[in-house]
């Protein structure tokens, strides 16, 4: 089981799935299912391997390599999970949408791309799976059509292709000054570094990793991709795409340039970390309060996963073994729930024949029991509501920020979840709960192939928030993979001398007040049931599905906050666009369309140039 | 009241009886088709506010009288001087079939005169958008407003015909 | 041991037999051209290792020497001969199906005369000899221009005349001053005696090609006539114009520079002037609205990114301009041909009417959205292992002033990103008007389309031996004793 | 808290609760309302009965149905009366719910409200003062305690006659009926 | 003597709840110059609310209200009452902060589940005085965190024994007071009682409870009432040797909200916002700024 047969696999399934749909959708259907699938069995088979070989075909003079290790596995491990179950989301969602060769081929290829970008070896394959990421993700955000979702391709590729240009001239000047790009190396060679180029490389590089993984200035492309790409795409997108940025700044701060460089270029505060922890605050609370106000489905959930990028960077740059792990086990919480919520959102899009928008939506519980609780599970999550697999990554972070002397960036790590409980209970409140209106009496439930997916994403929340010991080992090998000496994992918690966690006594103690308190409310409370229009309205009968507050939700906070928080980076970055755009015209003024003046230009440029000879004669 | 403007009324419109029982206050005196052209100039006068309308039931006459009483606010230029005037334009309609051209399309406000008129006197108003009921809770043969109407004898067979409810175990 | 004279004479000998036999039959008149270029591209590929370690210097005549007119067929001569072959014969394979109306007849005479000009003025170790195959490039290119015949043809024609004209007249004018200063043609001798002359008297013949080449070479100020000529011609001529012709301007006054003159204080002139080309070209690029304007001016700019690269004049930046020369020849053709049924299929020129191409024409769509990904350079394709030689040669001079040019060629690049996938998407995913059968281009024109995108792959994911080629060019270039050595011992 | 008191509340404590915790429904039917503000507050405190005014039915089991009712508020008193929770009283509060008072011979206000729904007590008076309302409340605790106060079980029983009167007087009601009605 | 207490306080919580509740309302008649329901009226009202047969919308309005009433439930065992601190071993301020998350989501749950426009204004109402007073009492909380350098509540309070209480003590003493202009909105007492109001949105998320589930409320009510005001006397003042010592520090906390809740009148959601994000984030701020600066 070598890693490169992994990737054959991979690559050669998303080809293979074109082909196949040619012949017909059910065998692709299968072909895509089963080669997802395969992949999950030879990833997991790859569990605790570590190793680094070369690939037999070199690239002009350098060789390429692959390799294997606790971190790239836990990355392979989310991304590989997660589209197999965006395959078997889409099996339903997508059934009656056309062009779905083109789909399943795309998103395998993508999958196979970040897997390649995971284990690839030197910097430059690593680059290479990277162009390959961001091109095939560009072909599959604006599939549905429409001038938005063109839009959101285009300023997509724009900011991936800046992000991917800096990366290219890091790793060039890296290869130009060491001559060899693999990532081992490099960190052994990094000591000799002038001052100088460490910084141009390091800049270069975060360059990239912040634009890919949203953080706040280069956020901007983040909300439209999210709320414009298919739901399972957007799923994965959010879940997995946008971590490859976090890889990106493992690789830059703990296996390439170390943390003792980054320690060495601070001027006094202003370190990388804390520059880095600072954005990160920023992005969580700037992006909890945009969220508020989003009343598309999708989109709140697009600026959540801007919101919660910041977290996993304030973990990352904290650097110690506790925030780190934090920052780890974070990644993997929040591609669990996020996948969950779009998956929800799809589910919900599905049913009522494409609506998003939270003003018209309500009541769906009667409904769609299963998306309820799939959508309230995800939301807790992304809260950080005790027993969810949320609460002990903050509580992990939180810790750290807070030991770590940091209480400013710990306040604002805590605020953006106040924000998240807000619009995390809008989402949950517009769609599920309130009145049923009279155009959704008849909504189904969701299908079986769609199910799926949310169930085991539900049951995974659960399991990981009561036995956080699975997750945090892996996330503690990771640690301790990049350096941190590793903490003292039980499987209920983190048992440590200044303020423990044991996630147990709180399960017991809820299980045991919570069944008391049922049997005290079913034993003497005698109730009966009452139909959604027996409520109280002054002693009106009030029309029936009508009544669900939706509209405005938060519109006495948004009124106070509003102004200060339009996304001004947004529309400075599409004044740069017009800018560009009107100094096209004004070039093109050159081509005059005379003839004269174009031969005047020949004889002007000879006469220029023997004049400069003979006046300066610098040739 | 100036002069101009009842010598204007009584010239353009002929059988019109126009007094002025007080120092600001004009009673005109109009046929049932003329109403709404004598309303359109009075509003054109400036006299664009309608404080309400009402019925008056001449039973034995055999007729309803609709009674319009308009006022100026002042503050349009060309209103008239005096702010503080009234004009109240009277018509007669016959009682049985009793219909009129409602007066919606000038003065939106009397929407809820004419709906309550035609609930409690039935008199019909065309034109009207709603003439659904707006008091009452139950149609009545007879609508309650009018003189023929007996309320004891009505609240004696109607009310009186409501059971009491549970009348064995009523220990009194 | 085939001798490269061949690679001129015979596609000359076969030029000339085409009136004669598109008298006995017009269709055996098209295949001439694809002959041609299939023998040439046999010879170059059978000359190719050969001249790989030892450069075959062919004298014509008999005479030694200086005295005559001498083929010089070193790495960098048989490579461009390959490439002007490959490039041609996908071309003439395409044009068969593309060109119908008209004197189709004359229309292969004037190709296959361009061909041999290109690989003329490639070859020749003669300066004079140099002018005359660049003027039967250029004649057959103004010719070709206006095949169309509409009035938007002729008129691109004739400003691509007027403006030639200048420029071969001065090439004409440096050439004579050179002759007057060193009463020899020959490049090797020339070059020999260069270092005996004072630098200010020789600096105005320099001058004097540089501009005239320069012209049709399509670098800035002088490439007015660029967006005309390539936005009007047919689409098959378009592409062998930006396919080869500027390439071979390019490759031209390169070679005068690099080996005859040795003026190695100019170049960094030049890069500058590269850049300039390259910023310039993207701009005007990204502010059209016609689909072969746009890859007109893109071709400027990629020129611009050629000469930047060649202009370093490192052994690395020298390989990465060349392998860069030949992803955009590659790219450029694939882009125009695909472009050229995308058109014919909607009617007009402009972007507008190309949405929803992507379901009419699918195969068409997708060879030109594999061109557009190479032409900026993304991985699996031909573009990224020359972006990336060039960005390492720019890096590897270690100097602040090259890292600054590169960050804007690089700015360059993003533009041209920007428009290209503007297009690709506009394909794509824009819903199209008007009737949407979907229809496919005629099967020698798909087989024409098939051959480039699958090189284009190819040479993608394995470039190592493009890279050998390439690398021993630029030592070629380069060396200007070894040349000077080999020609006259 | 004297010894027998403790006992009551031992063998009774669902009895006790509702005496001494009457919660009102904040509801003003008519002109009777006037009255109960004074008697909330500082001069005639009702908290220190235990009756407090609520917001909603839903949380309340007294009912004060002040002044006379007209056609139209019978409508909504019904509906709030069905949507109080089970052990509920009502007290018709002046002499209009009794028998009309003085709009006897209106056309459209409702004589005799128990004809509607069950009323547990009535005070005479025409705005009867504060203090009449303690002494219903006073009068409920007895009945109560009587277990004599049982309109909302006769409401039960008779439903089916409950609802007939009330849709002969009412223009169709639009909700449905709050037990199952065999249809006669 | 541990396990005892495990299921003993939150008895107690219940019991000393529902007794602040009946004084609040006999302080509060007082201070209206009434003489105002005997002390123990919430336990009669919870005796007649539980006869009641109350009307459900659901499975969710059932369980909603029931996490509710467990989650302040379990907030309380983190709580150190006096000496006894049962399960403050397993989870310090930071567990405690997202434990008083469970309350409010629970009630907002079965709430919203009760289709009644009247709840889900309450709701929004809820959520966002709830992050209208979080911002300054984050601060004030991390002041107390850096301050101590601890994260469990059970060392803040053994701290304080030794250097006094911490309202006395130089850094913290601006927390506390910006802790205490916001502590009637964590109790949500009058000037903050805006989510519960009866006149303008009919007791907002309580207007579909009736019975069993209005007598759950109230009680969860009274918890989260105790709730916030143990965690200001922990933090605060001290915390207490046993627990009797702590109940009179309660009570002393309690007339002190009384007499702001009877006092003013109810504020407007946004003057609310406004108000808790003006002052006492600042001086919340300031303390912290102090704290991290003299706790070096």
């Amino acid at each position: 089981m070598t890693v490169e047969l992994l990737l054959g696999v991979a690559l050669g399934g998303a080809l293979l799935t074109y082909v196949l749909g040619k012949i017909s959708p059910g065998l692709r259907n299968a072909f895509a299912l089963l080669n997802a699938l395969a992949l999950v069995v030879m990833i997991s088979l790859l569990y605790g391997q570590s190793f680094e070989r070369a690939l037999p075909l070199g690239f002009l003079g350098l060789e390429l390599s692959v390799r294997m290790n606790m971190l790239s596995w836990f990355f392979a491990v989310t991304i590989l999970g997660i589209g197999l179950l965006s395959v078997i989301y889409s099996l339903v969602y997508m059934r009656n949408k056309e062009r779905l060769d083109y789909y399943y081929a795309t998103l395998l290829f993508i999958n196979a791309s970040m897997l390649g970008t995971v284990v690839a070896g030197d910097l430059l394959s690593f680059f290479v799976f990277w162009e390959m990421m961001s091109w095939s993700t560009y072909l599959l955000i604006s599939l549905r059509g429409g001038s938005k979702a063109i839009f959101a391709g285009i300023k997509y590729i724009v900011m991936s292709l800046i992000g991917s240009l800096t990366m290219l001239v890091a790793i060039v000047s890296l290869y130009v000054s060491f001559d060899t790009l693999s990532i081992t190396e490099l960190a052994g060679h990094v000591q000799s570094t002038t001052m100088g180029q460490a910084l141009f490389v390091l800049v270069l590089f975060s360059v990239t990793f912040v634009i890919i993984n949203a953080l706040w200035p280069f956020h901007t492309w983040l909300p439209d991709a999210h709320a414009e790409a298919v739901s399972p795409f957007s799923a994965i997108l959010s879940a997995v795409l946008v971590r490859k940025g976090l890889y990106g700044l493992y690789l830059l701060m703990y296996a390439m340039l170390g943390f003792s460089m980054l320690g060495k270029l601070a001027w006094g505060a202003l370190s990388y970390s804390n520059v880095l922890a600072w954005i990160g605050a920023i992005t969580i609370v700037f992006a909890a309060f945009r969220a508020l106000m989003q009343n598309d489905s999708k989109r709140i959930l697009a600026w959540s996963t801007v919101g919660q990028g910041g977290y996993m960077v304030l973990g990352v740059s904290v650097a110690t073994n506790l925030g780190m792990a934090g920052g780890t086990f974070h990644i993997l919480n929040h591609c669990i729930y996020i996948a969950l919520l779009f998956f929800v959102a799809g589910a919900i899009e599905y049913r009522t024949g494409g609506i998003r928008d939270l003003d018209s939506l309500g009541g769906l519980i009667k409904r769609m029991p299963v998306a309820f609780v799939g959508g309230l599970v995800g939301i807790c999550g992304l809260i950080g509501v005790p027993l969810t697999n949320g609460f002990v990554s903050k509580w992990l972070i939180y810790k750290s920020l807070v030991l770590e002397g940091r209480p400013f960036l710990a306040f604002a790590a805590f605020l953006g979840t106040w924000g998240t409980i807000l619009y995390g209970y809008k989402f949950i409140h517009n769609i599920f709960l309130g009145q049923l209106p009279d155009r959704f009496r008849d909504v189904k439930g969701i299908p079986f192939t769609m199910a799926v997916p949310i169930v085991i994403l539900t049951v995974l929340i659960f399991l990981f928030g009561v036995l956080p010991g699975i997750p945090l080992s892996v996330v503690d090998q990771v640690g301790t993979y990049l350096g941190f000496e590793s903490l003292n994992v039980s499987i209920w918690g983190i048992p440590s001398e200044t303020g423990t966690l044991n996630v147990v006594n709180l399960l017991a103690a809820l299980a045991v007040a919570g069944f008391i308190v049922w049997l005290v409310l079913r034993a003497i409370g005698r109730s009966v049931s009452v139909d959604q229009d027996d409520t109280y309205a002054a002693g009106a009968a009030i029309p029936s599905g009508k009544y669900h507050y939706t509209v405005g939700f938060y519109s006495p906070l948004y009124r106070i906050v509003g102004p200060y928080v339009r996304d001004f980076v947004d529309a400075f970055f599409l004044k740069i666009a017009g800018w560009t755009g009107s100094v096209c015209g004004v070039t093109r003024k050159i081509y005059t369309g005379f003839v004269g003046n174009y031969v005047m230009y020949i004889i002007l440029f000879l006469a220029a140039l023997i004049f400069v000879q003979i006046a300066w004669s610098p040739w | 009241m100036d002069r101009a403007l009842i010598d204007s009324l009584s010239s353009t419109f002929d059988a019109l009886r126009v007094e002025v029982p007080r120092e600001d206050r004009l009673t005109v005196q109009a046929p049932r088709d003329a109403v709404m052209s004598v309303l359109s100039f009075l509003k054109g006068r400036g006299y664009d506010h309608l404080h309400m309308v009402s019925c008056v039931d001449w039973m034995e006459e055999g007729q309803f009288e609709l009674v319009y009483v308009l006022s100026a606010y002042g503050t349009g230029q060309d209103s008239a001087s005096n702010p503080g005037e009234e004009i109240i334009l009277k018509t007669r309609i016959p009682r049985e079939l009793p219909t009129v051209v409602s007066s919606i399309s000038l003065f939106k406000n009397a929407e809820p005169y004419e709906r309550e008129i035609h609930e409690l006197f039935g008199v019909r108003f065309e034109g009207h958008p709603r003439l659904t009921p707006l008091f009452l809770e139950r149609d009545y043969e007879i609508p309650p407003f009018r003189k023929d109407f007996d309320t004891r004898q009505y609240v004696e067979d109607f009310f009186g015909s409501i059971p009491p409810v549970g009348e064995e175990d009523q220990d009194v | 041991m085939v001798s490269p004279v061949l690679l001129i004479a015979v596609p000359l000998g076969l030029a000339f037999l085409v009136p004669l036999i598109s008298l006995v039959s017009r269709r055996a008149a098209m295949l001439v051209p694809v002959v041609a270029c299939l023998f040439n591209l046999v010879v170059a590929i059978t000359l190719m290792p050969g001249v790989l370690d030892q450069p075959v210097v062919e004298k014509i005549g008999g005479f030694p020497p200086p005295f005559c007119i001498n083929l010089y067929a070193g790495p960098v001569g048989v490579l461009f001969a390959a490439l002007i072959a490959l490039a041609g014969l996908g071309i003439a394979v395409y044009a068969m199906a593309y060109i119908r109306t008209g004197p189709v007849d004359r229309y292969h005479l004037l190709y296959l005369l361009l061909l041999v000009g290109a690989t003329g003025v490639v070859l020749t170790g003669d300066v004079f000899n140099l002018f005359v195959f660049f003027e039967i490039l250029c004649i057959s290119s103004y010719a070709l221009v206006a095949y169309m015949g509409n009035k938007s043809g002729l008129e691109a024609s004739v400003k691509y005349l007027i403006q030639g004209a200048v420029g071969s007249g001065l090439l004409l004018m440096g050439i004579g001053l050179l002759y007057g200063q060193f009463g020899t043609l020959n490049m090797a001798d020339i070059a020999n005696r260069m270092g005996s002359v004072n630098q200010v008297s020789v600096f105005v013949p320099l001058a004097l090609i540089i501009s005239g080449l320069g012209v049709e070479a399509a670098i800035f100020p002088l490439n007015a006539w660029l967006p005309d000529a390539h936005s009007s011609a047919p689409s098959s001529i378009s592409a062998i114009l930006s396919g080869i012709a500027i390439e071979v301007g390019l490759y031209a006054m390169v070679r005068m520079i690099f080996t005859v003159f040795g003026a190695t204080s100019i170049l960094m002139f030049m890069v500058f002037l590269g850049a300039l080309t390259l910023l310039l070209g993207e701009l005007c690029a990204f502010a059209q609205s016609n689909v072969k304007r746009m890859l007109a001016y893109s071709s400027i700019g990629q020129i611009g990114l050629i000469l930047f690269a060649l202009a370093m004049a490192t052994s690395y930046s020298v390989a990465g301009g060349l392998f860069q020369l030949l992803s955009h020849t590659l790219s450029k053709a694939l882009l125009f041909l695909a472009a050229g049924y995308m058109i014919y299929r909607s009617g007009s020129m402009e972007i507008s009417s190309l949405h929803g191409m992507g379901k009419r024409m699918p195969l068409t769509s997708l060879a030109f959205t594999i061109g557009a990904f190479s032409l900026v350079g993304l991985p699996p394709f031909v573009g990224f292992p020359s972006k990336f030689l060039i960005v390492r040669a720019a890096l590897a001079r270690q100097q602040s002033i090259f890292t600054i040019l590169l960050g804007f060629v690089l700015l360059g690049t993003l533009i041209e990103g920007a428009y290209f996938f503007r297009v690709v998407q506009a394909i794509y995913f824009k819903k199209g008007s008007g009737e949407t059968g979907r229809s496919y281009a005629p099967a020698v024109a798909l087989v024409s389309m098939f051959i480039f995108a699958a090189l284009i792959i190819f040479v993608g994911i394995y470039p190592q031996p493009v890279a050998d080629a390439v690398g021993s060019a630029a030592t070629e270039l380069l060396d200007r004793a070894e040349y000077v050595r080999s020609v006259l011992q | 808290m004297d010894r027998n008191q403790l006992v009551k509340w031992l063998k009774a404590p669902a009895k006790m609760g509702h005496k001494y915790s009457l919660h009102a429904v904040y509801f003003c039917t008519g002109c009777g309302i006037i009255e109960v503000p004074p008697s909330i507050t500082a001069r005639w405190d009702a908290e220190r009965f235990g009756v407090l005014p609520t917001a909603t039915p839903r949380q309340a089991n007294l009912f004060l149905i002040t002044g006379y009712v007209s056609v139209k508020t019978l409508r909504a008193i019904i509906r709030t009366y069905e949507q109080m929770p089970e052990p509920k009283y009502t007290v018709g509060f002046g002499s209009c719910p009794i028998n009309g008072g003085m709009y006897w011979d209106s056309y459209n206000t409702i004589k005799h409200l128990d004809r509607y729904i069950p009323i547990d007590g009535w005070i005479a008076g025409c705005m009867p003062r504060p203090e009449a309302i303690f002494v219903a409340v006073t009068h409920l605790w007895t009945l109560i305690d009587k277990d004599m106060a049982d309109g909302y079980k006769r409401y039960r029983k008779h439903y089916a006659a409950y609802r007939a009167n009330q849709e002969k007087v009412l223009r169709g009601l639009d909700w449905p009926p709050l037990f199952p009605v065999e249809e006669q | 003597m541990h396990v005892v207490w495990l299921f003993l306080y939150p008895i107690v919580a219940l019991v000393v709840g529902v007794l602040f509740l009946g004084l609040s309302r006999k302080v509060m008649a007082r201070m209206h110059w009434r003489y105002g329901p005997p002390i123990l009226q919430p336990v009669i009202d919870i005796i007649r609310l539980f006869s009641q047969r109350s009307a459900s919308h659901g499975r969710l309005f059932d369980l909603g209200i029931v996490l509710s009433l467990a989650g302040s439930l379990i907030i309380v065992l983190f709580l150190p009452f006096g000496d006894v601190a049962p399960l403050s071993g397993s989870g310090g301020l930071l567990v405690i902060l997202y434990m008083m998350l469970l309350g409010p989501l629970g009630i907002a749950l079965s709430a919203g589940e009760s289709a009644n426009p009247n709840a889900s204004i309450g709701i929004s109402r809820k959520l966002m005085l709830a992050i209208g007073y979080e911002l300054p009492l984050l601060l004030v909380l991390l002041a107390f965190m850096s301050r101590y350098n601890t994260i469990s509540i059970v060392e803040v309070v053994r701290l304080q024994r030794a250097t006094g209480w911490s309202i006395a003590s130089f850094p913290l003493v601006v927390s506390g007071v910006a802790y205490l202009l916001i502590l009637p909105a964590i109790l949500a007492i009058r000037p903050f009682e805006l989510v519960q109001a009866p006149q303008e949105i009919s007791s907002g998320p309580m207007v579909e409870y009736g019975g069993s589930y209005l007598a759950l409320a109230k009680v969860q009510h009274a918890l989260s009432m105790f709730i916030g005001i143990s965690l200001s006397v922990n933090l605060l003042f001290g915390g207490a040797s046993h627990p009797l010592i702590f109940l009179l520090k309660m009570l002393v906390i309690l007339m002190l909200g009384l007499f702001v809740n009877a006092a003013f009148p109810r504020l407007r959601i946004e003057q609310a916002i406004r108000y808790l994000w003006r002052w006492p984030s600042l001086i919340g701020l300031v303390g912290l700024v102090l704290a991290v600066v003299i706790g070096r």
